[in-house]
């Protein structure tokens, strides 16, 4: 500012607060932390008050009217949420599909000696076939966040970015076991007194295994706050809200069909009638030391202005001590331009599930200032992790 | 693990790089400052970046975009961007040899950060700072500087993270990413373990970088 | 469809042809004076296109841009098929038949000029891509746009060592083929093959083209002469 | 850049034109017409089939991926091959992300005056707009170019069978591979058809893949995968090596000289002067009696030449690739617009293509030998060190 | 179009007056030339094309294909193209649902059983080729070409052609896929062209009104200064529904008289028969010949 000097008069001119905040959001930013609060009135560290809730419009979900037995059957969804801060909401639906768990490699013993030379490691090379220990353990859910703009289209970055980073965290944090998510199918068939009856295990004698794949559309109503915070919060809950139907092959149409093909010859089509039972359902188990709480946080430097009587030109470098302040939830168009971000997900037990630092412009990103984002992102997770 | 970078490879655009680690390999390619594309992203107090990944095989899915959101917060505080008002840097990274799984990206942000710099630095674009990054994985306690494929899918937890260097040695933190269970303890000495490392691709760099301005030498016959 | 009855040993081919023989042609222009600038309708044997032309229009551009779509409705083959819009292979035949016309066209006349033509392949029975040149040949002269020669075009097909012209769908799936185009003076404009065939044979099958083009020749220019006594 | 060599420093259109149009024509490297620029090819990784070849300065990297998937409905004996061209501003900034967008605010200053404008064309996908007649010229706009890429590749390599799709099946209807090239252009200097092809081939008869077998019959087979370390992986069936050869077409004379031949001269002569001026095509006319003249006695005058560079094709007037293999088979023949040429000519391209076919498909093979003694060196010190460690152990 | 006021006055007036007339000196139950022809499509077991004068052409073609299959809903099917346009347009879906509704309304499904399981699958497939640039999507456009559709899928309807069946018509005990003559001489029409019991295609008619007229097939003009547009369906010689009211690109709409509705009703059993009787006759003559109409 003060480079603007001309030698012709000058003459200050005055915004309005509201046009301040538009025209040099940064400088009003400035103003607001010097007098100790945030554009928002909130203090520095106070976190905005979040409702989260279920959504209640899941299949399993019972409906209004209070009668048990009474579902939505027109459904799809299997687990839905809702979390509510500030101005923005975010509705989160579970739906899953099935999928054959038959292109995973099958390595045998059998075959192994067919190889010229043994390798002494075996187990190691088992589950680097199956991908280790992280694939192997790890479930995922499959996120598409959709902020509301009014229009369609392709996402966009941000919405890409949120969907992503979702999918990144989840996998990697362990929340979901791999083997919550197998499928203990059954074979419904037809017994000698021509009920129906649905067989289990060895009875079964399926060959082929199924595994429930998840999808999670996360659909946002504004955009102040942190989206990665509430989004992920809504991801959570809906999860533990999510319960996954029984699922059964129907025998009759298991049957091989024969197909005349190309050239003669047969060809053996194996279809299989998958069929998820209406009404039966069991919950998905989560991971509860796995579960996380989202913080974002800002940091900002302030040059303190000490309130001298002097005007800005007279002020010298010595007058501003940087400090550095930790601001909680960013909200607002003045603190979405902070860049300088330190993201975590802590589960409250000193323990993360991911930590993104980002520098950003300015002074130095130092240790205790990491530590102390670090310390405030547990508190709020003990805090929160509660009313998920 | 052997370390190899390259400079000036491409002839059509204003810089370019390899860097490889490992098995991971990937080229990226600088052209800028020009005029904006694409009217609606010029900017007319500073440059636009536009960065676009492509994978090693297929075609590039939110994977790839995730890298570019990554990659543009890693880069935009590193370049004078007031320096460019209203043109267009435009940064081309491809992906040649991808060796970890397709749920990781953190051998290939490592090596595209790397390879940009070397890039950024071929182009001649007027930089704040040198940077570097390197990745490693832990697993109870123990931490793995450049992980294998298979280190890496065993491990708990892994981080990648980008350094400022500053008189041959890393200095500041720019970013950095950790997934998977971790903790307060770990991430710092994750962090000091991947600051030394880079000191040692830093030399190796260092070299690339020499030879390079060798190359370029205007003078020679 | 076995490759003996492609061609019998007395010489004719399924349906009846000899192997120099074309398919019924017929070419008639200015169809739709009221939906377009020009038009014409090109069938050869069940192979029919229709093109319609718009322009010249004016344009932002310093020289001459034409554009030439071509839509396959889904009935035009003898089984249903839908064509998505973008279809390589109709954008890469569209591309084709632009770059074969716009040399024809006498450009420096059309600066600031937009002609568009769109075609559409009513009734699919091979060589699709020559009945389309012709087609937007014929609908070129019809709009009256200054043309320094005609295209035409024809295929060829080859079994042993006859070639057959002018081959239809069963042919085209049976047999390497070939697409030719040519101007007056027998110099080639167009040239398509996509099926794998033997070099030594190329040169029998671009000479029965350049002949078979020489025809289609003849009978475009008595269709033009048909239209221009008519109105 | 400096630059020792003898090519042009700065690319210079005039002098392009003044020399092709001396006689006999020169390029501006002094290069041969026909005769296309070294081949470099280097395997990066054997097993994945990752490739890099230079073509001169054209930089071209490919590849290869195969992962098991379920056959189409349709073709339920085959696997299932897939080629991905995709051109990004890396190879030249000349290009933009995405495709179909225009790039002349990006271009240099090099580009002169095209003939006829690109005019962009974003949300028609349908209409195909485009300028000059060179193949890859610039003055062709994106999609064109892509399109015309990826379907010439497509087209050398799939639709010639150049890879046997039935090998590919497992089980019929449930199980095939599915193999994927990916071309990437890093560096643009012309021609990328042609080194994008041979890209391709290179890489399928580098890549090797798991070994697999089917164990049991019927409902309760089971589909084993090996790692290499139990069984060496297998190359994929490659039938013949397609190569595609690309034309540029030059030509001295007028469009109207080149459509109407001998009688274009006369009915120029007689209204010269309404005719001289205003071609726009006619960029490259040299004096035109004296030209006239001689193309009298010429039946033609058009230069013809292979491997063009990136200035070369600036200024094509026309284009041809020819596709064939070593069998002397020819797998497609594209050319569309541009100069006209006469059959003549075209047969005349058919064998100039065809040796520059042999020489390549020699070079690779040779490649592919060296790669094999090296291979089987490392393997025979591999199984030794394993029978060492044996015995210390 | 813009009318001034004082031709939209006079355009109004010589309508609504006594002495009632159209501007192109059209009888009130007169449409506008239109040319139409059939079976030119060699691969379709049914085809035709409608144009007008103003340069709207459209061609259906109308396939069958044999299918086993339970489910009578999918034995027919509409699609419509509009050239140069994305599928998918609000206008392409609203007319491919009209249409479709209307044909299953009233269709005669047992003309499509083939055999005790197997059943004829009617595609019918309708391209716009051409439409004007001044035609705006107001809903009077929309219906005028539904009119138009309608003709022409009556048309095309009319004129299929299906193979004779040679295999035994009853497999309910025996496995047999049936087989068709070879021979197209034998080929018998979908809809017998004799009898005058079997059902008719639907055809939409649009009407409009002013004062007390009741005026079919109005021009573009004539839709600046009506007061209401009333869209018909006639099916197997009676009207049926849906019978519609139209947004019309004008301002002077008022409110609708009951009495217009029946004054449409008349005029449209009026029309009717004629405009069967000329589609039938189109749908006899087969041609090869694209351009027979001219």
């Amino acid at each position: 500012m003060s480079e603007i000097d001309g030698h012709i008069q000058l003459k200050s001119t005055i915004f309005l607060p509201s046009e301040l905040a538009q025209i040099a959001p940064d400088v009003t930013l400035n103003k607001y932390i010097n007098a100790g609060y945030r554009p928002s009135l909130r203090r520095f560290n106070e976190f905005k008050p979040v409702i989260i809730s279920k959504a209640g419009i899941s299949r399993y979900d019972t409906s209004i009217n209070g009668k048990a037995e009474e579902m939505n059957e027109s459904t799809s969804v299997i687990g839905s949420s809702s979390v509510k801060c500030g101005e923005t909401s975010a509705i989160c639906m579970i739906s899953a599909g099935i999928i054959e768990d038959d292109f995973e490699a099958v390595n045998d013993y059998r075959t192994r000696l067919d190889a010229d030379i043994i390798v002494d490691n075996d187990k190691e090379e088992i589950e680097n076939v199956l991908g280790g220990e992280l694939l192997s353990e790890n479930g995922c859910v499959y996120p598409v966040v959709e902020i509301a703009k009014g229009s369609t289209g392709p996402p966009g970055d941000e919405e890409v970015e949120l969907g992503e980073k979702l999918f990144e965290t989840l996998l990697h944090s362990g929340l979901i076991n791999r083997d919550e998510l197998k499928i203990d199918i059954g074979l419904k068939s037809i017994d000698e007194n021509g009920d129906e009856v649905i067989l289990k295990g060895e009875e079964a004698n399926i060959q082929k295994k199924f595994s429930f794949v998840l999808y999670a559309r996360i659909q946002v109503f504004g955009r102040t706050g942190p989206l990665f915070d509430q989004c992920y919060a809504a991801l959570i809950k809906a999860l533990k809200d999510t319960k996954l139907p029984d699922v059964y092959l129907n025998e009759r149409e298991s049957s091989l069909r024969t197909r005349t093909g190309k050239r003669n010859a047969n060809v053996n089509i194996q279809t299989y009638d998958l069929v998820c039972d209406q009404v039966k359902y069991r919950e998905l188990k989560l991971r509860n030391d796995r579960i996380c709480w989202a913080s974002t946080l800002g940091i900002v430097n302030v040059k303190e202005e000490r309130h001298d009587e002097e005007g800005d030109a007279e002020m010298s470098e010595s007058n501003h001590i940087g400090k550095t302040i930790i601001l909680s939830d960013l909200e607002g168009e003045a603190e979405d331009n902070i860049m300088k971000r330190i993201i975590a997900l802590s589960n409250g037990n000193d323990e993360f599930a991911s930590i993104t630092i980002e520098r950003g412009t300015g002074e130095r990103l130092t240790k205790d200032v990491i530590k102390k984002a670090l310390k405030l992102s547990q508190v709020r997770a003990s805090d929160m992790i509660k009313k998920l | 693990m052997a370390i190899t970078s390259e400079q000036n490879i491409l002839k059509q655009v204003d810089g370019s790089a390899t860097f490889q680690i490992d098995s991971t390999k990937v080229i990226s390619s600088v052209t800028g400052p020009i005029n904006v594309i694409r009217q609606r992203n010029e900017e007319p107090t500073s440059a636009f970046l536009s960065i676009c990944v492509r994978p090693a095989s297929g075609l590039p899915s939110t994977r790839e975009s995730y890298l570019e959101t990554k990659l543009k917060k890693i880069i935009t505080p590193m370049i004078n961007m007031e320096q460019y008002a209203s043109t267009e840097i435009q940064i081309v990274v491809q992906i040649l040899e991808s060796g970890e799984r397709e749920q990781f990206t953190c051998m290939e942000l490592s090596c595209a950060v790397n390879s940009l710099y070397l890039a950024l630095l071929n182009a001649g674009i007027s930089l704040k700072a040198s940077f570097l990054s390197s990745f490693c994985a832990c697993k109870d306690g123990n931490i793995i500087v450049r992980p294998r494929m298979n280190e890496l899918d065993f491990s708990t937890s892994h981080h990648v993270s980008v350094f400022s260097i500053v008189d041959g040695k890393s200095d500041e933190l720019i970013y950095s990413d950790s997934l998977g269970k971790t903790t307060e303890d770990e991430l710092f000495k994750v962090l000091d373990v991947i600051s030394n490392d880079i000191n040692k691709i830093n030399e190796s760099v260092r070299e690339t970088i020499l030879q390079g301005v060798v190359n370029d030498y205007i003078w020679k016959f | 469809m076995s490759h003996q009855e492609l061609l019998s040993p007395e010489g004719f081919r399924y349906d009846g042809r000899r192997c120099n023989e074309q398919r019924n042609f017929n070419l008639e222009l200015n169809t739709h004076p009221h939906a377009a600038d020009g038009s014409a309708i090109c069938s050869m044997g069940n192979t029919k296109v229709l093109s319609l032309l718009r322009g010249p229009t004016d344009s932002n551009d310093s020289g001459l841009s034409l554009s030439v779509s071509i839509i396959q409705p889904p009935y035009a083959k003898s089984d249903r098929v839908q064509v998505s819009k973008n279809d390589r292979r109709f954008a890469e035949l569209s591309l084709m038949v632009q770059r074969t016309l716009l040399q024809s066209i006498v450009q420096k006349a059309y600066p600031r000029t937009n002609i568009n033509i769109k075609l559409t392949i009513l009734s699919a029975d091979g060589s699709i891509l020559a009945a389309c040149v012709n087609s937007a040949t014929a609908a070129l002269v019809d709009a009256g746009i200054a043309l320094y020669d005609t295209v035409t075009a024809i295929t060829v097909g080859i079994h042993d060592i006859s070639p057959l012209i002018d081959c239809n769908a069963i042919e085209e799936i049976d047999l390497p083929y070939l697409t030719i185009g040519t101007i007056s003076n027998s110099k080639i404009n167009l040239l398509l093959m996509e099926s794998k065939t033997p070099l030594d044979k190329l040169q029998k099958m671009i000479n029965l083209g350049t002949e078979g083009c020489i025809q289609i020749r003849n009978q475009l220019d008595i269709a033009i002469r048909k239209s221009a006594i008519k109105h | 850049m400096p630059s020792t060599d003898n090519t042009l420093p700065i690319p210079n259109i005039l002098t392009l034109h003044s020399l092709f149009s001396s006689n006999p024509p020169l390029r501006p490297s002094l290069r041969p017409l026909t005769e296309p620029r070294d081949l470099k090819i280097s395997i990066i990784n054997k097993d994945n089939g990752n490739i890099e070849i230079k073509l001169g300065k054209t930089y071209v990297s490919c590849k290869i991926s195969a992962i098991i998937t379920k056959p189409f409905e349709d073709r339920q004996f085959e696997g299932i091959f897939n080629i991905n061209t995709e051109i990004t501003p890396m190879c030249s900034p000349l290009f933009s992300n995405g495709g179909g967008n225009d790039f002349s605010t990006s271009a240099p200053a090099i580009i002169p005056k095209t003939v006829i404008s690109v005019e962009e064309n974003e949300d028609n996908g349908n209409d195909v707009i485009m300028g000059g007649g060179a193949m890859m010229g610039l003055g062709v706009d994106q999609t064109s170019i892509e399109i015309m890429l990826s379907r010439l590749i497509e087209k050398a390599v799939r639709r010639s069978n150049a890879l046997d799709l039935e090998s590919l099946c497992i089980i019929a209807g449930q199980k095939c591979w599915s193999i994927r090239a990916d071309i990437k252009f890093l560096n643009y200097d012309g021609n990328l058809i042609d080194a994008g092809n041979l890209a391709v081939i290179i890489a399928l008869l580098n890549f090797k893949k798991n070994d697999i077998e089917i164990i049991g019959n019927g409902e309760g087979s089971e589909l084993v995968i090996f790692d290499e370390n139990q069984r060496e992986k297998v190359g994929l069936s490659v039938l013949h090596i397609p190569l595609s050869v690309t034309f540029q077409f030059f030509s001295t004379e007028s469009i109207e000289r080149n459509i109407k031949g001998e009688k274009g001269v006369i009915s120029r002569k007689i209204k010269e002067d309404s005719d001289d001026e205003d071609d726009v095509n006619d960029r490259m006319e040299v004096d035109n009696d004296e030209v006239g003249v001689e193309s009298e006695s010429r039946s033609s005058n058009e230069i013809i030449i292979v491997d063009a560079t990136s200035e070369e094709e600036l200024l094509s007037q026309g284009s041809m690739t020819i596709t064939l293999n070593s069998n002397k088979e020819v797998c497609q023949i594209s050319k569309s617009g541009g100069l006209n040429i006469e059959q003549g000519k075209i047969l005349e391209c058919c064998t100039i293509a065809s040796k520059i076919v042999d020489k390549w498909t020699k070079q690779i093979k040779q490649v592919l030998i060296d790669e094999e003694v090296k291979n089987r060196d490392l393997k025979i010190e591999k199984e030794l060190s394993v029978v060492n460690d044996r015995r210390t152990s | 179009m813009v009318l001034s006021v004082a031709e939209s006055s006079y355009i109004y007036d010589s309508l609504t007056s006594s002495n009632s007339s159209r501007i192109d000196a059209r009888k009130a139950n007169q449409y506008r030339p239109l040319n139409a022809n059939c079976g030119f499509l060699p691969n379709s077991n049914g085809s035709s094309r409608i144009y007008n004068a103003d340069g709207i052409e459209i061609i259906t073609s109308v396939k069958a294909k044999v299918v086993r299959t339970e489910r009578i809903a999918d034995l027919i099917n509409v699609d419509i193209d509009i050239h140069g346009e994305k599928d998918n347009t609000t206008l392409c879906q609203q007319l491919t649902t009209l249409i479709k509704a209307s044909i299953m309304d009233s269709f005669q499904f047992d003309l499509l059983k083939l055999t005790g399981k197997y059943y004829f699958q009617l595609f019918i497939d309708v391209s716009i080729l051409y439409l004007p640039e001044d035609f705006s999507a107001s809903s009077y456009t929309l219906y005028s070409l539904l009119s138009l559709i309608s003709m022409n899928v009556y048309i095309s309807l009319k004129s299929t052609k299906l193979p004779f069946l040679i295999s035994s018509k009853d497999d309910f005990d025996v496995e047999e896929e049936p087989t068709f003559s070879d021979d197209w001489e034998l080929s018998k029409f979908l809809i017998p062209q004799d009898s005058k019991n079997t059902f008719q295609p639907p055809l939409i008619f649009v009407v409009g009104t002013a004062g007390e007229k009741a005026i079919i097939d109005p021009s573009l003009e004539e839709e600046e200064i009506l007061e209401h547009g009333i869209c018909l369906t006639w099916s197997n010689s009676k009207v049926t529904t849906p019978i519609q009211s139209l947004t019309l690109s004008t301002n002077n709409t008022k409110a609708l008289k009951l009495s217009l509705i029946s004054e449409a009703i008349k005029l449209v059993k009026n029309v009717a028969p004629d405009v069967i009787s000329a589609l039938d006759t189109i749908a006899s003559q087969e041609s090869d010949d694209f351009n027979n109409g001219f």
